[in-house]
């Protein structure tokens, strides 16, 4: 028996609310994704897939009303099974109008502490998180070995100040930051956008969490740093063998990360299975979206040829007019005309179409 | 338990909603009762102005002191000295409302010139201009007109000037805010890469598509400032003197007959500025969530 | 044979930062060499990619070609006129052929302006247009940059990040620009709408014959829209010549440095070669004490392979770009 | 205090400094210039009282040396000034600096105890504002907050007088100078109180609070510090309240002293706003200069403290 997956998301919605539009922003309708232990998931999506509310959901940290509003998310992991989204249901009220949510009610307060009793100890001790932008995630009024300390003595048996603090500078070690005890006393201000994501590294796994997810870590960066911080975390997956949510736009990082790959577009998965097949561009049982992705990158053929790169026309979806059919239909380049009107009506769920590949695409479905 | 719904099942553009639509029930309530309150004023300010007044604020009737709202064909009763209240309520809006169109021009205009000059030039102008509305702000108001008032003589339009003076730092540091947030945004080099003259880019694109909401915000709370000053003032004594009427001498003329257990005298003009005053702020935060956007939760 | 269209001859761009009030007393004012004596040429209907890692100096090239901020030293020759010293009333009519792109997408756009005006705006800046000029001209633009006609009522905070930097080119179009300072356009944009601002950009470039100086930090993209690439660090050129050349047969060890992080292409062995304990400081550009002589020196794995030569940091015989065959200028002395 | 976050104070200590005395100097000149514009001759009217006729003043004139030209006039005066000679006042003849250090102490805690007040109210309700959003109580507190500080200060002066001396017959309602009835800290707490609340900045101090909070909380290192299950209000603190709250001391105290020169002539409060209005009233010259002189000095105190407070906290040192 495989051991159960560490984490197991179902059907996962996360809707917002545009006061200004009066209509629902659906960044996240109807997520399922699941990352064995010790794996690497990478999720890949343009901006606006809802790779990152997915991230924030799991951690609950999502503030802005309504919120989560329904799916199960299994966690499983040395000595803990829970489910991060427990009794959701009793705090709300959900009713459809042709297939779409169009009323949401929520408790919301209700919710958020009945979220907190669940989540309370988990959060920054079972799952820690790295974020985009490294240098305006460290408070600018703290050093940033006080902050590390903090994580360390909240999380883990080292109480006393001196000894959580030798801990920290140890980890600053780990993640090859030069010259630790003096940049233990240093602020944020003072360090490069690498060195303060190199902290950030440091201050999730200090807490030793059994998953890390690591929400775009290395956008904004420069492409020399970026490789840095890429190898670093390849060491300490090696090292570790911690277990990895990567999400990413770049999709260099995600396949010199990742074991296995998820690709998102419009707050859906629409393809995801093991990393060598996803991305590989070779690779025929492909979703359209996934392999228009895979060619828009200027690749090594396309600039020695000087050849004209392969283009997804339209916009990247808007998550508030959701079209009836597939989410991609209105930019896709190989609807047939047998299944032409599938696509155009009826969105098609995500099946599995071989061992350990699923996609969300008419094109496979009988 | 927060509801939230969803009526079409297609969402138009976002700009083709008008906005009373998009802005929200409550900044719609405060501008609405902001200009209630403003025509109210202005009609006020033009009755007073030709005279139609109910009855001659000045005209003593000894039969009727202190009469209570009501009495005798008076609306809202008498003072003191049986004079009506409705009326010099009305021509009590003279005494503040050309001098705050006053001071309101002056620290919009001179706000203005100083915010675009400090934001736009940069450098030794703003350092200079930052200095001047230190210098501006270190004045308690008051004290500053009572120092005005005892050189110079009592008169409101003096005060105003002083008012509109020391209005300017606050508007002129909203304006050079507001150039500085488009110049990060690269805003004022793009234009001028494209070839607009200086002139075209301030007046046309900083000044009047991204300041006016700004401006007209700064007008209302500034009239309510200058009510604020000119009530005070004729409380103190140095406003306008008896007998002609202005809230601040009739709510202190009228305190004197607390004690005989008469509010009315005195609360009719302090409740007459209180309304005022709140009807000018409510308007300019108003207009301010729903022009300049209400900062999202 | 096409013509030269821009020529930057020894651009000088130093800032002096005060740190505040009293140390401006004290006259210790510190010299920011942004760019420190850069030279090129660009020709017609071609573009050179400006690459370098974030602070060496390449955005501020682009802004003091244009005068957006006046440059130290060095000139600048625009179609053949001196243009770094010339008053702005001479300079207007060149203005219209000389343009930029910024990175913001919100630069160009008046918050509160809807398209349709500000692309009028732009058709007018320079020449009178009557209206039914206008509504073709736009008409036009809007098929040249392919957006949608319905787009034309909306503001800029309901476009979508690509429908932006298109109405920033269609606005750039509009003054008739035949040399575009491109800075970063498509960094900000998702990976599907890069591919299209880069088709849209080489389209435009066979049809109009424009010039671009293509600035970005994205290697990959620089190398399939360049015929030329300049390689920058902490203020100088370091290298300069073909585009496949410098990514495949870079001579600098900087240039190969940085194309081998491309993260995709590189193999484990590939870095650990070049790997240098002392790398790891990587990031922090130290601009107060730049090194005398090669500034890549405290950072360049071949001049600790060589023992640290003392030519590599010699103020006297700092490496001056220099032809190594075929047009390809390198300013190292111990080229790969 | 680290020995290292010394300097940044000691800088942010002196570049204030520096400022409050450019400052200072430059509200002398405008006070000087005021009087100067003024349409009688400063010293004729200075002199008013004493000498009757014009010959006669120009002959003091002569003798006291006093020089012709406006610059040697104003150089002279701030000379005084600085040796804190504010010279006499005319009504009283006393030496305005001891009169201005008598009443000045009260004002200052009429002052300070106010803007405290103020903000024991506006704290509370931008903090539930800040974390809880929106709520049923959210819409009344704050319609509550508008209607206050559009409140006529002195009605609700003479409204509380009325019902606590009247109605509860507290306590008389004589000078506040003789301090023995046994209800004198009552008497002392009322304006402070009714300064506090009306002093019509409620709805701008709480709407300011408010959104400085929701920024912060909204900032990244905020989400950091949720997301490692420490505690937010450590992390908030700093940017969300300390800061804001100095920032709102320092912007306020010119508006709060303003209103104290009304709270002070309502409960005839002995304080240097009253002193102000007397002066007013009886063009005294000397005074009203002092006390406009003091009173900046006073605003300079506020932002020194928010400096200072800025300066301890953020460790890149003052600049922004």
């Amino acid at each position: 028996m495989t051991a159960p997956p560490l984490l197991k998301i179902e059907d996962l919605r996360t809707y917002f609310y545009s006061r200004s539009k009066q209509a629902f922003i659906r960044s996240v309708d109807g997520v399922s994704l699941q990352i064995a232990r010790g794996e690497t998931l990478g999720v890949v999506g343009e901006s606006g897939s809802g790779k990152t509310i997915t991230a924030l959901s799991i951690m609950g940290l999502i503030s802005a009303g309504p919120g989560v509003i329904s799916g199960k998310i299994g966690f499983w992991s040395n000595g803990i099974r829970k489910n991060l989204l427990q009794d959701l249901e009793m705090y709300v009220v959900l009713r459809e109008r042709d297939g779409k949510i169009m009323d949401v009610a929520k408790d919301e307060a209700g919710w958020r502490e009945n979220a907190e009793r669940i989540m309370g100890r988990l959060r920054g001790k079972e799952i820690a998180m790295i974020f985009q932008s490294p240098k305006s995630c460290l408070n600018p009024f703290e050093s940033v070995g006080h902050q590390i300390t903090e994580a360390i003595r909240l999380r883990t048996p080292a109480k006393d100040p001196k000894e959580a603090k030798e801990r920290a500078i140890t980890w600053l070690e780990r993640v090859r930051i030069d010259s630790p005890r003096l940049r233990f006393e240093s602020y944020s201000y003072g360090l490069s956008g690498g060195m303060c994501q190199r902290a950030m590294i440091a201050m999730a796994l200090s807490a030793e969490p059994a998953l890390l997810i690591a929400d775009e870590p290395t956008t904004g960066l420069d492409a020399t740093i970026q490789s840095k911080i890429v190898d670093l975390l390849a060491e300490l997956k090696s090292e570790f063998g911690i277990t990895t949510l990567l999400i990413s736009h770049d999709i260099s990082v995600i396949s010199r990360l990742s074991d296995s790959v998820a690709v998102m577009y419009g707050g859906t998965v629409v393809e995801y299975g093991p990393a060598r097949d996803v991305l590989s561009a070779g690779f025929a049982l492909k979703h359209p979206y996934t392999g228009a992705l895979l060619a828009s990158v200027p690749s090594a053929r396309n600039i020695q040829q000087k050849g004209y790169l392969q283009v997804i026309e339209g916009e990247v979806l808007d998550t508030i007019n959701l079209p009836r059919g597939c989410r991609f239909y209105a930019r896709c380049n190989r609807v047939t005309e047998a299944i032409r009107e599938k696509c155009a009506s009826r969105e098609p769920d995500l099946r599995e179409i071989s061992p350990g590949q699923h996609v969300r695409c008419w094109l496979y479905f009988e | 338990m927060k509801h939230y719904s969803q009526v079409a099942g297609e969402i138009g553009a976002y700009s083709d909603l008008p906005f009373w639509k998009k802005a929200d029930r409550g900044d719609l309530a405060y501008v609405a009762y902001g200009l209630f309150i403003v025509t109210l004023v202005l009609v006020s300010y033009a009755l007073g102005a030709l005279k139609l007044l109910p009855y001659d604020p000045q005209q003593i009737s000894i039969g009727l002191l202190n009469a209570p709202p009501g009495r005798a064909g008076h609306l809202l009763g008498t003072d003191f000295l049986g004079r009506d209240i409705l009326s010099r309520l009305i021509v009590g809006i003279q005494a503040y409302f050309l001098p705050g169109l006053l001071a309101i021009a002056i620290s919009l205009s001179l706000g203005t010139a100083l915010g675009v000059v400090a934001g736009y030039r940069g450098g030794p102008a703003d350092a200079l201009i930052a200095y001047f509305n230190d210098l501006v702000d270190s004045f308690p108001r008051l004290v500053l007109i009572l120092l005005v008032i005892a050189a110079f003589k009592p008169d409101i339009y003096y005060v105003m000037v002083v008012v509109g003076v020391t209005g300017v730092p606050g508007v002129a540091s909203l304006i050079a805010g507001k150039i500085r947030f488009l110049r990060q945004k690269n805003f004022i080099e793009a234009a001028s890469v494209l070839g607009l003259p200086a002139h075209v880019i301030i007046l046309k694109h900083i000044l009047w598509y991204n300041c006016r909401t700004l401006l007209i915000i700064q007008a209302t709370l500034g009239m309510g400032e200058a009510i604020l000053i000119e009530t005070s003032l004729s409380y103190l004594g140095f406003g306008v003197q008896e007998p002609t009427p202005s809230w601040g001498n009739m709510v202190q003329a009228g305190a004197n007959y607390f004690l005989q257990g008469r509010f009315w005298p005195s609360t009719a003009p302090a409740l007459a500025i209180l309304f005022t005053i709140l009807g000018f702020h409510l308007l300019g935060d108003g207009l301010n969530n729903i022009l300049e956007g209400k900062r999202k939760k | 044979m096409s013509r030269t269209i821009l020529e930057v001859v020894d651009l000088r761009k130093h800032y002096r930062q005060r740190r505040g009030i009293f140390s401006a007393l004290r006259g210790e004012e510190r010299v920011i060499p942004a760019v420190d004596g850069v030279s090129f040429y660009l020709k017609e209907n071609e573009t050179l990619g400006l690459v370098g890692e974030s602070g060496c100096g390449k955005t501020t090239i682009g802004r003091t070609i244009l005068r957006l901020t006046p440059a130290t030293s060095g000139k600048v020759v625009f179609d053949g006129q001196d243009i770094t010293a010339m008053p702005a009333r001479e300079l207007r009519p060149l203005r219209s052929q000389m343009q930029m792109i910024f990175q913001d997408l919100d630069a160009a756009l008046n918050p509160k302006m809807r398209m349709r005006d500000i692309l009028k705006e732009a058709i007018r800046v320079h020449h009178r247009v009557s209206d039914a000029g206008v509504a073709q001209k736009t008409r036009e633009l809007l098929e040249q940059v392919n957006l949608k006609e319905s787009k034309l009522s909306n503001f800029p905070s309901e476009l979508s990040g690509g429908e932006k930097r298109r109405v920033g080119i269609a606005r750039v179009l509009a003054v008739g620009a035949r040399f575009i300072v491109a800075d970063e356009p498509t960094s900000a944009l998702d990976v599907s709408i890069q591919a299209q601002v880069v088709n849209l950009l080489r389209d435009l470039q066979k049809q109009l014959g424009l010039s671009y100086l293509f600035i970005s930090h994205d290697l990959r993209v620089v190398e399939l829209i360049s015929h030329k690439v300049a390689v920058m660090y902490l203020g100088k050129i370091v290298e300069m010549g073909l585009a496949d050349r410098i990514a495949h047969a870079a001579r600098h060890p900087y240039t190969h440095i940085l194309w081998s992080s491309l993260v995709e292409k590189q193999s484990k062995e590939a870095s650990r070669a070049l790997a240098n304990p002392r790398t790891g400081a990587w990031g922090v550009f130290d601009f107060e004490r730049p090194a005398s002589g090669c500034r890549f020196a405290p950072r360049c794995p071949v001049y600790e392979a060589k023992g640290r030569p003392t030519v590599c940091t010699d103020p006297a015989t700092e490496p001056r770009l220099r032809d190594v065959g075929g047009g390809h200028h390198v300013a190292c002395h111990f080229p790969l | 205090m680290r020995p290292a976050a010394i300097r940044p104070i000691a800088l942010a200590l002196s570049r204030e400094m520096a400022l409050t005395a450019l400052l200072l100097l430059g509200v002398s000149f405008v006070v000087f210039l005021i009087l100067y514009l003024s349409p009688g001759d400063p010293f004729s009217v200075l002199l008013e009282g004493q000498m009757a006729g014009d010959t006669a003043r120009a002959g003091i004139r002569e003798a006291l040396g006093v020089p012709k030209a406006w610059y040697a006039q104003y150089l002279s005066w701030l000379g005084n000034m600085l040796k804190g000679n504010f010279g006499t006042s005319i009504r009283t003849g006393l030496p305005v600096f001891g009169e201005i250090v008598r009443v000045g102490l009260n004002t200052l805690t009429l002052t300070l105890g106010s803007l405290l007040i103020t903000l024991c109210i506006a704290v509370p309700i931008a903090l539930h504002a800040a974390v809880r959003g929106d709520t049923a109580l959210s819409w009344p507190l704050t319609m509550l907050a508008y209607v206050v500080s559009a409140l006529p200060v002195f009605w609700l002066g003479y409204l509380v007088i009325y019902v606590f001396i009247h109605k509860f017959g507290l306590f008389p309602l004589i000078s506040g100078s003789s301090g023995a009835q046994e209800h004198a800290w009552l008497y002392f707490m009322v304006p402070i109180a009714v300064l506090g609340i009306a002093n019509g900045t409620i709805s701008e101090v709480i709407r300011y609070l408010r959104d400085e909070m929701s920024r912060v909380m909204a900032e990244d290192y905020i989400r950091t510090a949720r997301a490692k299950g420490g505690s937010v209000w450590r992390h908030a603190f700093k940017e969300g309240l300390l800061i804001p709250v100095t920032e709102i001391i320092a912007s306020k105290i010119p508006f709060i002293l303003g209103g104290a020169v009304i709270v002070e002539q309502v409960f005839n409060w002995p304080g240097m706003g009253r002193m102000a209005w007397q002066a007013a009233q009886d063009r005294d010259f000397p005074v009203i200069m002092g006390i406009a002189m003091v009173a900046a000095a006073f605003v300079r105190l506020g932002s020194l403290l928010q400096s200072l407070v800025y300066a301890a906290v953020n460790p890149r040192g003052p600049q922004e």
